[in-house]
């Protein structure tokens, strides 16, 4: 990767469809809000130099009624109605309604816990095992029953969320204990998981590369470093990703003693691990060995 | 007014008001200083326990903002001071920076911010201003400064229970507070304590400015402050008794294992959770919520009202629109009961909830607009003396103008969605809230400090603590803006941990250096105040600054009972004559 | 509030006994009506109407309620605009 | 002290209330804002649950009727206390607002045994949605309920020695802690069938 996506001055890059449109609004709104600021703020300028005490000048007890500023306000109106019925409300409906059809998109449920992203991958068959809160443990994160059909061939890891480039996701988002924040700061996805809601969103990320999830809402004492690797590859290593991971945990064919993947460990023997211990940066090498030839095709243009 | 004659059973001779100063002054020294009923010493001992809790919800920040800009690094001298539990090796624990951040927040908004303005400015200067000799139910009122002092002290013992005070955030959002540590029992009892002094406060202010207001006083002839604190007081009696109840099912889903907000099939650190479940944790944000957001405009229309005052009272010129100003306020608090949801855009909602909160959001912005304009049109015109509580008073405006500006982007869902829970948020609110509000305040204690201690501060320590406070508030948040652009969320211990927060890293190291000087600003502050006490000069005038409201017509500093003879308005507050001298609204000749 | 003379009072005491009269009266049917066991939809709709019923018969009566000062009417109209607020959260949820 | 604040015992010549009686109004406003999150409550968890008991398979009916009627009768009561200080007649005061007292005494009595009776039945609060906003909104009415014996017990005993100086403070007194009683009485015609027979 030759480029950081983060920046300290803006926003990080964008590697989603959905994302151009976000950002645009917010470069709008901040133009708007500078206008406005510079504007009063040299007006303030002006009368905080100009109408000062001193000798000979006097203040001005003539009423006057001014309209300029009334024009004002209404146009801050009408610019704030625009940028929410034409801009805001329409972008707002698209990223969070408009869902592209199952049978053309990558299913996905991300499971959160304190203080770890368990995903869930249907498999093979496209269909979730069935997961009941009964069979969650230390080494059932998503308490998956390994018996029905549908599970023989899901696939579950930890902290590791790959996805092929161009084509829509969908991402099932539910938590297993408290409220957490689904946040990949380039996809410009950000979604609450509710406990006892399945809360679904969608994206499509256009370019390869390495990224990372955040939790955005306080979840306990884990919260800043619950952090997920979010990578994006080509269909070809998403495949050869897939293949390793079902290699890995379906592959003795005893489905049921099958363990989640690398990544962190569970939260419950990690609640007190020393924040050292995963500041893994994206690209400090945490990640499977599968998706290194994705990141250097991803930055060819 | 011939009232005052009334109900007047024991003393059939003299001046009532003559024998209610005699009797008061035979009290002992507890009913007159710590257990008085006098609504100015309330109003004193609300201001001094507010800035004290002011104080300490800064340090707490102070120290946090070391962890966040040296994250793992041994705290200095206090970090082994301050014990191995929770500063192991020195270096701030997780659990520590979660109960210092939660704390932070409540401290300064419930017990400091809001006691400070409408327990301290209010009860001083209401009754006052509305020519009153003291509050409606001066009994309760006394009651209602002890329960927030009680509910106070219930915080504060929170520290020191096993693992510490509340640290869920001082939104406490379940289902993370209910499974929480003891503390936050504490936290919610205290909370129970510190919304039913606001509850009792706000009656009795919103009796006290319609029924006791002197003969003339008529409501648009009210000075802007007591309309600020008005409208202030009907939000919180209509705000806060859902967040009491929200505050009491929490507890009772901590205390009697209840599932209010709960919801079934809970798996924490892979246990199962043994409740029965059947709970809502987004109820709780909607009762919360319903009071917070309107909590916002408590914090702020006191200071709005506050800037009013010294605007008019140093520009030498009326108040521009008075009633555009008045009608904004009543609006501004009328709607801000239905925008409460756009604090929870992201939980899932559908479009048509989240373009009505928006819209609602949009609506609300505009009273906020013309309020800056009616103070920035002002200014124009006038002969402006720039006072110590001017200067604050005037930063006032490009401050609140930034945090309301930026409430912008985060009030449509769109942009929200890049900006939510991240550090924009705290940099708008805080905008609003520290350089808007506090500064508002501060320029409050120095206009009415003379009155009220009848010394006068110095003006170059004054002016030392605007000048250092302006930069270095403006070092702390400005930076925040840009963190949040990179898209680093709130509330992180450590946000090395990420690579976007890594990269955002140095801006925190500049915001801490800038708090820290901000604590240092504030010790000529600090040792203006106590030390004007007895070395400031003296004020004997009862006008020193020229006001126009009947505070300005009581004696330096006011006796037991505000006005030796009970005074009457003859006009609307900020007049001037054509010799541009002022006509107080107590002054009978034109 | 208008009449506080004691003749007037007596009147009202009238009043107040007949009221309590029919609070009773429907307090008994609303427990009445509970045993019918009716479906839900309009079991509720009934006993919210006849609560609503014998809460304004106690507002407007003991509270006075029906004959009260501008103040008083405008504080709670404010109320219930705030209360309608309130409980549109059971929309959303 | 009291001569300094007008409106105590005579009306705002404006406003037309004594500041005791617009006090209670807005406290009773701020409660009438405090039991609606609680009914929101109610409204959420029911709609928003899978099962939920009918009131009359776990709650005693007669003894909540009985309830309802005694705090119905004690509102009578107030009233008549208030109208009788009205016409002069201190005696009958003392008689109805003992009764309203002793009715209310009454009341948490029976309350106490519906709630023995749902431990016995192993129904805490932590058992169900259900049990949690019953024992949750019945407990908080009764601290009310509690709250009002408080008061007219003070008017009724020591706070009653101001009737001979000063009567119409006192009526305004009794008014006012009548207001609050009603009140009180309100939230529980809500109550009983919310929770009680639906």
């Amino acid at each position: 990767m030759t480029q950081n996506p983060y920046s300290l001055g803006w926003l990080p890059i964008n590697i989603s469809t959905h994302g151009a449109d976000i950002d645009r609004l917010i470069f709008v709104v901040h133009i708007f809000m500078l206008a406005l600021f510079v504007g009063w703020g040299v007006y303030l300028i002006y009368c905080l130099i100009n109408f000062r005490e001193r000798a000979g000048h006097e203040s001005d007890l003539h009423v006057k009624h001014f309209k300029l500023p009334t024009y004002i306000e209404g146009a801050i109106l009408l610019i704030e109605v625009c940028l929410l019925v034409f801009v805001s409300s329409p972008i707002w409906g698209r990223v969070k309604n408009e869902f592209p059809p199952e049978k053309d998109a990558l299913v996905v449920r991300v499971v959160a816990e304190q203080f770890a992203w368990n995903i869930h991958y249907p498999g093979k068959d496209g269909k979730f095992g069935k997961t009941t809160s009964e069979k969650m443990d230390g080494t059932n994160p998503v308490g998956i029953d390994r018996d029905d059909p549908d599970a023989k061939d899901d696939i579950i890891t930890i902290n590791q969320f790959h996805i092929p480039v161009n084509k829509p996701v969908i991402v099932r988002l539910v938590s297993k204990d408290v409220i957490h924040d689904f946040s990949i700061p380039v996809m410009r996805v950000k979604q609450d998981i509710i406990p006892g809601i399945e809360i679904p969103i969608h994206f499509e990320a256009n370019q390869t590369g390495e990224f990372e999830i955040a939790c955005a809402q306080l979840c306990g004492l884990g919260h800043y470093r619950m952090r997920g690797s979010f990578v994006v590859e080509t269909p070809e290593a998403f495949a050869a990703w897939m293949a390793d991971q079902e290699k890995e945990q379906l592959g003795g064919g005893d489905a049921t003693a099958a363990q989640p993947a690398e990544g962190s460990q569970p939260a419950a023997a990690n609640a007190q691990a020393p924040a050292a211990a995963d500041t893994a940066k994206p690209t400090d090498g945490q990640t499977a060995p599968a998706d290194a030839g994705a990141k250097k095709e991803g930055n060819q243009p | 007014m011939s009232h005052d004659s009334h109900g007047h059973g024991g003393h059939g001779h003299g001046n009532p008001l003559a024998d209610a100063m005699e009797h008061y002054s035979h009290l002992s020294f507890w009913r007159k200083y710590v257990f008085s009923t006098d609504h100015k010493v309330i109003g004193i001992q609300y201001a001094v326990t507010a800035m004290c809790f002011l104080l300490v919800g800064f340090g707490l920040m102070l120290l946090m903002r070391w962890q966040l800009a040296f994250p793992g690094e041994p705290l200095p001298v206090i970090g082994k001071l301050l014990g191995e539990a929770l500063f192991p090796g020195g270096v701030m624990s997780p659990e520590m920076y979660n109960q210092l951040g939660a704390m932070h927040g409540t401290i300064m908004i419930f017990m400091g911010v809001v006691p400070l303005s409408v327990g301290g400015f209010g009860n001083y200067l209401l009754p006052i201003q509305v020519g009153a000799h003291d509050m409606a139910f001066p009994k309760l009122n006394m009651m209602s400064y002890w329960v927030y002092f009680c509910g106070g002290i219930v915080m504060m013992l929170s520290f020191l229970m096993p693992g510490g005070a509340a640290a869920s955030g001082w939104t406490s959002y379940p289902p993370l507070s209910v499974i929480a540590s003891n503390a936050q029992s504490w936290w919610l009892v205290g909370m129970v304590f510190l919304i039913t002094s606001s509850l009792l406060g706000s009656v009795n202010t919103i009796v006290t400015a319609i029924q006791l207001r002197v003969k003339g006083l008529n409501f648009f002839r009210f000075p802007v402050l007591v309309w600020a604190q008005l409208i202030t007081a009907f939000l919180l009696l209509l705000a806060f008794p859902p967040l009491e109840a929200a505050g009491v099912l929490q507890l009772m889903d901590r205390v009697a294992g209840t599932s209010f907000f709960l919801p079934s099939g809970l798996v924490v650190s892979g246990e199962q959770l043994h409740v029965s479940g059947g709970g809502n944790p987004l109820l709780w944000q909607h009762l919360f919520w319903f009071l917070a957001h309107p909590e916002v405009y408590v914090l702020i229309l006191p200071a709005v009202g506050i800037v009013a005052e010294i605007l008019c009272t140093n520009t030498r010129k009326p108040l521009y629109g008075y009633k555009t100003l008045v009608y904004s306020m009543i609006f501004l608090g009328f709607t801000s009961f239905i925008v409460w949801a756009h604090h929870m855009f992201m939980t899932g909602m559908g479009t048509t909830l989240s373009s009505f909160f928006q819209a609602t959001t949009m609506i609300i912005s505009i009273p906020s607009v013309i309020i800056l304009t009616t103070f920035l049109l002002t200014l124009y015109g006038a002969s402006i003396r720039y006072t110590v509580p001017m200067l604050f008073a005037v930063a006032f405006l490009p401050m609140f103008a930034i945090g309301g500006l930026t409430g912008l982007p985060l009030g449509l869902t769109a942009s929200d969605i890049a900006l939510h829970d991240t550090y924009y948020v705290i940099g708008h609110f805080h905008y609003v809230v520290a350089p808007g509000t506090l500064f508002a305040l501060m320029a409050g204690v120095y206009h009415w400090y003379p009155k009220v201690t009848g010394r006068m501060f110095n003006q170059t320590l004054g002016k030392i603590h605007f000048w250092g406070s302006i930069i270095a508030i403006n070092g702390i948040f400005m930076p925040m803006f840009f963190m949040g652009l990179a898209g680093v969320s709130r509330r992180l211990y450590d946000q090395t941990t990420y690579a976007h927060g890594k990269v955002a890293q140095p801006l925190n190291v500049v915001m801490s250096y800038a708090a820290w000087s901000l604590a240092i600003m504030q010790l000529p502050f600090l040792y203006n105040l106590i030390v004007s006490l007895w070395k400031g000069e003296k004020v004997a005038a009862e006008n020193p600054w020229g006001g126009t409201t009947l505070e300005w017509a009581t004696p330096t500093p006011p006796p037991h009972v505000n006005f030796p003879a009970t005074p009457e308005v003859f006009r609307e507050p900020y007049q001037y004559n054509s010799a541009r001298q002022i006509m107080p609204q107590f002054s009978k000749e034109n | 509030m208008s009449g506080h003379s004691p003749e007037e009072i007596k009147k009202h005491v009238k009043t107040y006994i007949m009221v309590f009269g029919a609070l009773i009266f429907l307090t008994i049917v609303t427990v009445g009506i509970s045993y019918i066991h009716l479906p839900v939809e309009q079991a509720v709709l009934l006993a919210l109407t006849v609560a609503t019923i014998k809460a304004s018969l106690v507002s407007l009566f003991f509270m006075h309620l029906s004959n009260e000062k501008k103040i008083i009417y405008g504080t709670l109209g404010l109320t219930g605009i705030f209360f309608v607020f309130l409980m549109s959260i059971t929309l959303y949820l | 002290m009291s001569a300094l604040i007008p409106y105590i015992d005579e009306p705002h010549p404006v406003t037309g209330v004594t500041n005791g009686k617009f006090g209670t109004w807005l406290f009773l406003a701020s409660e009438v804002m405090l039991f609606g999150a609680l009914f929101s409550t109610y409204i959420i968890l029911r709609t928003g649950s899978t099962s939920w008991p009918h009131g009359y398979e776990v709650l005693n009916i007669p003894m909540g009727t009985v309830n309802t009627v005694i705090l119905i009768t004690s509102s009578v009561t107030m009233v008549l206390a208030w109208a009788s200080l009205k016409m002069n007649q201190f005696g009958k005061f003392k008689l109805f607002l003992g009764t309203t007292i002793l009715l209310s005494c009454v009341f948490l009595v029976i309350k106490y045994f519906e709630y023995a009776a749902k431990f016995q039945h192993e129904h805490y609060p932590w058992s169900s949605t259900y049990f949690a906003i019953y024992f949750t909104m019945t407990g908080l009415h009764g601290i009310h309920i509690i709250g009002g014996i408080v008061v007219n017990g003070y008017l009724w005993g020591p706070g009653s020695k101001m009737w001979k100086a000063n009567p119409e403070q006192f009526a305004g007194r009794v008014e006012c802690a009548g207001l609050y009683w009603h009140f009180v009485d309100l939230v529980w015609i809500f109550l009983f069938p919310v929770l009680y027979l639906l």
